[in-house]
């Protein structure tokens, strides 16, 4: 228990989570503070391809491990079943109708790559390991959770459409391209790549995080002071129980695997993140009907900031523990 | 300067529809348009700006498409099929063109 | 198609007033219009482009704002008041629209 | 509000001509336009985007030029003469301005 | 004096100021050469959030002495009182006209962040040390000016406009939200934090100066061009001397209050530089007569390279041999 | 023979190839992945300011010897001819009309700075030196060959039109101003200079061209995807051959002129690459009527990527291989 609240408040007064609250808090007070679009998606393409070079590298220099495999198709199915327990969530806590709580559900079987790499530099801060390929299992966790979140609509009446070009637009799309080629190039250069270019994916790593968090303090913040009044309570304890129902589920899967401490950690951080790029523009084409300031606003504007300051510190915890029983 | 009656079709789109409703005028036997970057706006579902956006998921882009005014149908029914259940808006305006073999 | 008369009126207007503007518009009853950004341009004060701008006292925005004819003048009123003083250039075209209940 | 007939004239051109087009309708005697960025089209040479170009080569920009009707012949020539061997497309739209001494 | 020399042939032959130059030639014979509006506002993100954080954290490390709050106060008298000097001065040396006159002033009582960076540049070239504090300093300083410019306007009976909502757009401007942020980051994260993000904020910090220079540069040069045959001999006289004005004001207060020889530098720095970002867009609104190429030529394309090159030399060379007294 | 072999795998599985490659399947494959254009211009702006830099500060510490000058001269004298050897195969291999052979002649004479970047990257890599003036070479080699280009139009009846205001454009273009503009801030601040800003020219600059590389590959990609079916065998086989023979013919230019392995490697890469950016621009103003597609496909879509992949590998076995006869 000391060690939670250790790991926390060691969290809470990081730059990254403090850049985080700076951007919420100058969208809140209605500053004139912006960052660009292209910066913020210059930014994000360097998280991506620095996470995802230094996972193959990783996998590279300490072998791949029969459980990749087996950590793929866990996430996967994870991400199927998620969904249906969000939804039945959703139902009991809110009244939002069956196509919003579809949509929603979508989002939080899926993942958030930002919260995924905010864990790493926690882990990382700590002098933690954790298995390379665990990116390689984000990219698998993105897409299945859509599925779901159709069928969920269509039982429900309100027809979702996947045509086949939204099935690439949604395997194929950027940040999972780049994420899992950046992998690759990782894994097939080796050290000698992570030599050729450590100065750029390494060391200004956490500073970069920094500038990116600030930036989506802000879209967060701009997004909460939008949805005022658009949400009940009970959307917003789902979007504060729903990711630790998540991470619950995964840490006896993760641990089954056998995954170390800290990937474990990182395994229940993505189940408890929620999607706020891919599957929005998915549903966006999919499940027009739905509103997407319901679903932003609790992906971004409750979930991720749950994760990122308390969620994290708390699934890193509960490896810890359960590592130690 | 010899010009020639064509119709201005200009539609704001949510961004996630961009490239369907560039494919719709295009099956629609239309091959010119132009589609122009939008900072922000507001509508009957609120205000929203760029810079509030963490996807391309919430921006819009606005398409202009200069036809003659015999296609002009072709190009609202094909617009519309796509839009009637999507964020947007379509305005048509009478216009001159030069050129009028190019449209 | 079904289409019916609109206007469009087009504002273009200094960065900083931007948000003044949109205000306005919306205190004048007026919820639906879109904001496109501005590259440059030239006018009684010369010439100017964004990339000789170091902050936003400098550019300009265009806003695109299509309202039912009999709204156009509380929408003309409320620019002109923001404007008068301002940088600024407005215009009002016939148009047609689809979905005519949404303006 | 008292308004006044005017001519939108909207050109769409590659980015390399920009410049000259702009000196060009300045030496025609019309110093008011403005310059909006454009993301992408399709046309007779096909389909492009802003982010497929490495180079400005391949880009476009539209202009926004409202003008009295009386100079808009002038304006047309101006623009025909650059834009005969280039890729681009002009309207000429009638609108209403306020301030007309402005334009 | 042969330190004075040596101070600014050093200063003149740095990256940082040759960039600049290469920025002016650059736009004086019309090269294409572009900065993108994006890179330039994300350069100086990164500006504000590392020189804010390091004052933090510098203020964190050394601890925050008495002069804090004395440093403030004065910052801010400074800040109102120089627009009443930049006026009289305005009034005899130009013709230009009252409501001119009053918007130039303003922008001389408020301050240049960049300036105030590439001071901080040159100090630790030369290993001088500064209190941590000075940002916040340079942050009080920005708004205050506005005031004075807007009464010295009423006064002439072109009535400024400053209403709550122009208020909140120059006290929550997006740099000083960011400088200060920055600023608190720092102080609260403190050497930990330093060290988290040392590669991102320290190592490049020059190398990001110069690109940002080479744009201001550019910024400058075509604003020179365009503004030929705009301002008479009066103005650009006016905009060199201010800053040696403004700085001399300066010089005695900060002695007074006890500041470090870099601090001093710095606060004759601030008090020299003009603004031209903060200023200019609340002019726009709240004095739109004003015409905005005068007071843009004058703080960006004259002001700000004199300071640059020759001025914040010499104030160090001043707060050197003050001193030394 | 081995040597090639072992420079060519070494290089195709550098991170900064793959990169390039992940671009080009994304593209093919018809991902969403996109850099920003201010990204990618952004990054563009920061390799040619490191690279003229570093090579204005490698003059300045090994001095300038008298070569510099007959270097720049035989770079502008192959600038121009090279296009009329480009043209005779273009004529013969394929059925390109005059207008548009002209045009792509005239790419293939000018040069490509990314290639040349890469090169330097390679070199580097292998621990090789080279001169630090083949900066300013390849700045001389960008413009000659269009002239020749418009020539040949004119010759052939369409009045390639060049006009001072043109003129201008080509040699103060902004990619020339700011690589020459870097290398005299290197050349004048040298060591100190470096020093200053090494961790920000030198340090991360792998990884940022690992980045422009995926941009490039992007482009790359979605312009073959394209430009499929529009151009013949011949012009594809035009474009693997026309850089071997541009590098064949500076090879004994470069080894007359006493260049050491690393510069007769440059040279030749800068005579075998054929430029996208100032060129294309150059001739949409100049021959309106030659197909921009044509061009941008060969040079970008097909040599780019062969010089990329092996021509430099081939290029640097062959001057090592010189060096040793
Ligand atoms: N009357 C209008 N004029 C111009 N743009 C509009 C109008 N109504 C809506 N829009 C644009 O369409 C977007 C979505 O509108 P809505 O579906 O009404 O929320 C807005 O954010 C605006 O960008
Ligand atoms: N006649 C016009 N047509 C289009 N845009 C104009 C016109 N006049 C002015 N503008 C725009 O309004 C800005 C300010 O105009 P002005 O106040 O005349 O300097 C210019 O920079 C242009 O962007
Ligand atoms: N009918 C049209 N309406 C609007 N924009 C057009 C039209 N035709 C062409 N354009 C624009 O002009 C560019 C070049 O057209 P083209 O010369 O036909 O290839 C296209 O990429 C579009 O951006
Ligand atoms: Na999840
Ligand atoms: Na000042
Ligand atoms: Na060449």
């Amino acid at each position: 228990m000391g060690d939670i609240i250790d790991i926390m408040s060691a969290n809470l007064i990081s730059p990254i989570i403090l850049s985080f609250v700076l951007g919420v808090a100058a969208a809140l007070a209605r500053s004139s503070l912006s960052v660009p679009e292209a910066i913020a998606k210059g930014l994000s393409i360097y998280l991506l391809f620095a996470i995802g070079f230094k996972g193959g590298a990783a996998v590279s220099s300490h072998g791949a491990d029969s459980t990749l495999v087996l950590a793929l198709i866990a996430g996967m199915v994870l991400s199927f079943l998620i969904p249906i327990v969000a939804y039945g969530l959703l139902r009991s806590m809110t009244r939002l109708p069956p196509v919003d709580a579809a949509a929603v559900a979508g989002h939080y079987g899926s993942i958030s790559i930002v919260t995924f790499v905010s864990a790493t530099a926690i882990l990382t801060a700590r002098g933690l390991q954790s298995e390379g390929y665990m990116v390689a299992v984000a990219a698998a966790m993105e897409a299945p959770a859509i599925l779901t979140a159709l069928w969920l609509a269509a039982r429900s009446g309100s027809g979702g459409r996947m045509d086949s070009e939204l099935w690439r637009e949604v395997l194929l799309n950027g940040s999972i391209v780049l994420l899992l080629g950046a992998f690759v190039i990782g894994l097939v250069t080796g050290e000698q790549g992570l030599k050729d270019i450590e100065s750029f994916v390494v060391n200004p790593f956490k500073g970069v995080l920094c500038l990116f968090l600030l930036d989506m303090g802000l879209v967060a913040g701009r997004g909460l002071r939008q949805a005022r009044g658009l949400l009940g309570a009970g959307a917003v304890a789902f979007a504060i129980l729903m990711p630790l129902v998540g991470a619950a589920l995964t840490l006896p899967v993760a641990l089954l695997l056998g995954l170390s401490t800290g990937g474990v950690a990182l395994f229940m951080t993505l189940a408890a993140s929620a999607s706020y790029i891919a599957v929005p523009a998915a549903m966006r084409v999919a499940l027009p009907e739905a509103n997407p300031s319901i679903y932003l606003t609790l992906s971004l504007g409750i979930t991720f900031p749950f994760n990122l300051s308390l969620g994290i510190p708390l699934y890193l915890a509960a490896a810890t523990w359960a590592h130690g029983v | 300067m010899q010009t020639h009656r064509a119709k201005r079709v200009e539609i704001i789109i949510e961004a996630p529809m961009e490239r369907r409703l560039a494919d719709a005028i295009i099956a629609a036997g239309i091959t010119g348009f132009t589609i122009l970057p939008v900072l922000g706006g507001s509508g009957r579902s609120g205000r929203w700006s760029r810079e509030g956006q963490v996807s391309s998921a919430g921006g819009m882009a606005a398409f202009v498409c200069i036809v003659r005014p015999e296609r002009v149908d072709a190009l609202l029914d094909a617009a519309f099929a796509l839009l009637k259940s999507h964020i947007g808006v379509v305005s048509v305006t009478d216009c001159e063109v030069l050129r009028a073999e190019r449209f």
